[in-house]
């Protein structure tokens, strides 16, 4: 590294598990459709990958409205995995994909370990795709609606069962409504997974006071958004010291900033979600944006982030007094 | 549908609380259809996080104006904004009314409140394609009323400080005499309990009837599922209001 | 209730364990000091209760600097519970404290459970605390640092060592970083304690991109503010769903709005925290728009709004796809 | 210490991105001393969320100056405010700087950058209580330079464009002989860094000094215990910076 490096010299590219990834920014599920809502406004080829909206086995219809909420900093979804199904997925969006240059991941969510098999095997038919995302912040029917990705021996299970079944990417997408994320981090890794991503929506809740009713209809949803950035970077923190396997960090990401973050505490890349609402182009922008503070850094590899935080203190999330 | 950054023309205020805002934008301004709607994120950073939508009010050259009142933390900033700065708009987005089929000769516009919103563009339409058209009006009070860019007009106040004592609905019966035999169609906007009203009578007179809805967004054109109607005895249980609407026929949805 | 209610009319005050407050809103710990930092700004006596800084044995230092950052919506502190131990705060605020027209909640933290029945033990000897708070988000130093908190067992044991020590209120304040609030409710509940107050901060971090160093100086902090309120909402209900006994709701309340939510959603009473450092007014704030509340809804007590929350949905906290 | 709603008079542009703002408060104009400070909320809402201390520059009548460069969400928005915009202020607050003892006879002024804030207001205070003063005072370059109401200044620059090609803590040593037989005593506010130097320089030297320090606060007034300042062998470890500050005798602390 010296003082002239030239810009284009700069890696941002990054192999994960097989897969290449000309940068390290992605969209996140359920912030970007299947990839094909945007081409108007944006060149979704110069991200780094596209992780489709949560695929179930069935087309489903989602949550009555309302289904959003602008909270301080953030908002509140109840959108209830509303997808067209695997099958019109394959045969109506999978095409358009294909023809996109940058990795495209599917992710896959399911009320039944037997489901995330059913959709894994229907996508491991096809070509085109380059990995999967297993959305585990779903409801098992079995256990009475309780969350898959509360449960550590559930993570591992799914992951052993899909690891079974794909010798493609697969990244285990973990919910931050855990104790310690650490245990399902080390759960996934244990079984197989080749990354996580890290993390989920945080469960929040709103009232409308004046009709005393919740503010979505499904009382709790997901929150996202600049005001769980703090609450994420320490969860990618945390996951990424309990494992080997690269992680994803995602969490009110909004600008390149917040993505150098992530990366310096441990991400491997990270995921646009919420951004992309308010402009479409973020994803872009912010992969722009750590190329260029590796430029003024004299950092010839994007990676030359990735856990390059400066921290003597030992992890702290539990060990400090609040 | 494109993303710009346009120049504020100005901000103006027509009415208590409500104003104007004209930016440029001159590919907005030559494509938008009347009942399309263009989201705003209205300031940097978090406050508000999510970009604000409304609807295209009226066109003229390169102009485009929006009318919106202020009640929260979106309308506040703009209502701030100031020649010359400039705003994050994406548009034109969502499917217009469909002013320019031929199922109809006269172009019944009823808009409630800030309902009246989408109605100069879609008089303008009208006009255009020699339409006849009645146009009713309600809202709280006189001090509230805009009826700027707007032909044939009827109004009603909530308390009688002009026109009817009532409601546009009101007046909407009342005048039927002026539209029903003239085959009408009727494109509303306005509170969501209007616009029920509306169609119920719409379907009771078996009038064609189109209705702008308005509701949560996040993203405005397709991309978060945040935005469902519900649909009747449709194969499917939701449309998407801002991909699909925000105007429906008043058949096809549950309001 | 009929239209032209009297607005002197509508009761405020409510009896939670034999301590009467004068109104449902109270200052959290860790965010009045001691009650003597604001006397020249504020009627103090105008709370419904102050809670105390944490009070450990021993005076603490607390943690180095930074301890303070500001996030979107919200900031993280790392103060490291910097207080005056026990025995100053008998002779050097409690006589002032006494002087108050307002319930004062001493709020005690420790490392272990011998040191939470030493301190409260000495606080029962002095007349002029009416109850306590019991700040379990404490590293237990005989767990390797563990956080009370987040196990019920302790949780249990904390509550029931304290409660065969005092007749006084006693209420534990939960951590959001857990799993299912609701076990950590039942375990405070089934060992005695009068009350729940719910949520302490949310564990986050931040770095400065610049230096590469976390932004505070023990890497992470506890998340406070706006941000954090749609979580807050979603732990009270989880909670107060959970329990019989009542719950104190904690968490990003600016505003009389955001203090109505709580009590809506099951809360009792709630506790200002973050906003009184922008404005030392505002929980007396909130009270009075509490009562101006009630009184445009034809209210006659404002414990009326206490869990009126119109959700025909079950909890769904763990249920409804994200 | 009041908490108060205050008119702006107004924000005026001094220097290259550096603005004075001027608020109208008879209490806080008339009981500041020089070194304390005041806690702005500006703006209503999260963005940003908690107050901004500034020192006080100076006051007149019942007008109170802060000087600030805009650097961040806070010092936009207070660029913007326009006459007769309120702003809530609570001050002042902190423990002023020594001005008042008799230790000394020539009150020796140092600021680096923004550091000049307090000075106008302490060369005031000295001036009226007939003290010499010499002022070096550093900034970048001539653009950041603000010089307003001081006296006998000396100025350095980083990039020689005025003065001396060099520090604010340059400018001290060079000309030690202008204050050091005059029974001195320094006082200073700047970077961290500057402050540091400035400590040794007076430490090695054993002229009396006091600094003002910065840091985050989030209340400004002691009840958050987020402020701590490293005391020197003392029985506490820390003393709060917003409360036994923003101004500390350079032997009681490290920098
Ligand atoms: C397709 C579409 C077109 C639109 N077109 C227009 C338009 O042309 N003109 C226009 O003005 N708006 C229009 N809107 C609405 C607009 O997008 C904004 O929602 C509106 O301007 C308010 O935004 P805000 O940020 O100012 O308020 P927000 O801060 O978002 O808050 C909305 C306000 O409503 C209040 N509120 C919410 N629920 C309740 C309740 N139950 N009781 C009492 N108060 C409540 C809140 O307190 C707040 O003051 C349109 C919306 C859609 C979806
Ligand atoms: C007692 C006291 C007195 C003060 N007096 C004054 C005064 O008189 N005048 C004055 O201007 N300020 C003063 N300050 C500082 C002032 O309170 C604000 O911190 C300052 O105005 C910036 O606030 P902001 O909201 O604009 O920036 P913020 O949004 O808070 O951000 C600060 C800026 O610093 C940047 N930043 C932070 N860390 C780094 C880093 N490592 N590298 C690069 N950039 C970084 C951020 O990007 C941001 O732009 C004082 C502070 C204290 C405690
Ligand atoms: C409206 C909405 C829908 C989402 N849908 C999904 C989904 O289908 N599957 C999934 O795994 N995550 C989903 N997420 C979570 C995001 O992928 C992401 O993990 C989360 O929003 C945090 O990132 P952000 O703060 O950048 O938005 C959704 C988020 C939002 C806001
Ligand atoms: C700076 C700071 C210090 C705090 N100190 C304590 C403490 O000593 N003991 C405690 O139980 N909670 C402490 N808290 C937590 C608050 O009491 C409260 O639970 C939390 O901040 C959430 O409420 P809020 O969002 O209204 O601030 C502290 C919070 C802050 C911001
Ligand atoms: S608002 Fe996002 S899909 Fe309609
Ligand atoms: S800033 Fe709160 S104690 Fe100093």
């Amino acid at each position: 590294m010296y003082e002239g490096y030239e810009s284009d010299m700069i890696t941002t590219s990054v192999t994960l598990a097989g897969v290449q990834f000309k940068n390290r920014v992605l969209v996140a599920s359920g912030t970007y459709g299947y990839g094909d809502d945007t081409i108007e406004l944006v060149d979704v080829s110069k991200l780094g990958g596209i992780i489709t909206k949560s695929l179930s086995m069935k087309p489903r219809d989602g949550n009555p409205p309302p289904r959003i909420v602008e909270t301080a900093g953030g908002m509140l979804n109840s959108i209830g995995l509303a997808n067209i199904g695997v099958h019109r997925f394959l045969t109506e969006k999978l095409p358009f994909l294909r023809t996109l240059d940058t990795a495209i991941i599917a992710n896959i969510a399911a009320s039944s370990i037997d489901e995330y098999c059913n959709v894994l095997d229907a996508l491991e038919a096809e070509k085109g795709i380059n990995g999967y995302e297993i959305n585990v912040s779903c409801p098992n029917v079995k256990e009475g609606g309780l969350s898959f990705g509360t449960n550590p021996t559930m993570v591992e299970e799914i992951t052993r069962r899909l690891r079974s079944r794909t010798k493609k990417l697969l990244s285990i997408k973990l919910t931050p409504n855990v104790t310690h994320i650490s245990e399902f981090a080390r759960a996934a890794e244990s079984a197989g997974a080749d990354a996580l991503s890290v993390i989920n929506t945080l469960i929040g809740m709103g009232v409308n006071i004046h009709t005393r009713k919740p503010m979505l209809s499904t009382v709790t949803g997901g929150l996202s958004g600049p005001a769980i950035k703090p609450v994420a970077l320490a969860k990618v923190y945390e996951a990424s010291k309990a494992v080997k396997i690269p992680v994803i960090g995602i969490g009110g990401i909004m600008n390149a900033n917040d993505a150098i973050e992530f990366l310096m505490v441990g991400a491997s890349a990270v995921q646009v979600g919420t951004a992309n609402y308010i402009d479409p182009g973020a994803g872009i922008k912010i992969a722009e944006g750590i190329r260029v503070f590796c430029e003024a850094h004299n950092l010839s590899d994007v990676g030359d982030l990735v856990g390059s935080l400066d921290a003597k203190t030992e992890f702290s999330a539990i060990s400090s007094w609040l | 549908m494109i993303q710009s950054l346009c120049t504020v023309h100005n901000v103006e205020q027509v009415a208590e609380n409500i104003f104007v805002l004209t930016f440029i934008s001159p590919h907005i301004a030559s494509v938008t259809k009347a009942g399309q709607f263009v989201n705003i994120r209205v300031a940097e950073g978090v406050e508000p996080l999510l970009r604000r939508p409304f609807s295209v009010c009226r066109t003229e050259g390169e102009c485009v104006e929006i009318i919106f009142n202020v009640v929260g933390k979106g309308s506040s900033v703009l209502r701030k904004k100031q020649s010359g700065d400039l705003i994050d708009v994406l548009g034109p987005l969502g499917v217009p009314f469909s002013l320019f089929e031929d199922d109809f000769d006269t172009g019944v516009l009823v808009g409630g409140g800030l309902g009246v919103a989408p109605l100069p563009i879609s008089t303008a339409t009208l006009v255009a394609r020699q339409k006849s058209v009645s146009t009713f009006i309600g809202s709280r009070s006189k001090r509230q009323l805009v009826k700027n860019h707007l032909v044939n007009v009827h109004v009603a106040t909530d308390d009688g400080t002009e026109g009817l004592h009532g409601t546009a609905v009101d007046l909407l019966k009342k005048h039927s005499d002026e539209y029903r035999y003239r085959r009408p169609k009727i494109f509303a906007c306005g509170p969501t309990k209007m616009l029920h009203a509306v169609a119920a009578f719409a379907i009771a007179n078996s009038i064609p009837c189109e209705v702008s809805l308005e509701g949560p967004m996040a993203c405005g054109f397709g991309i978060c599922q945040g935005c469902p109607v519900e649909l009747v005895g449709a194969e499917r249980k939701y449309a998407l209001m801002c991909k699909e609407g925000p105007t429906f026929d008043v058949r096809r949805i549950r309001i």
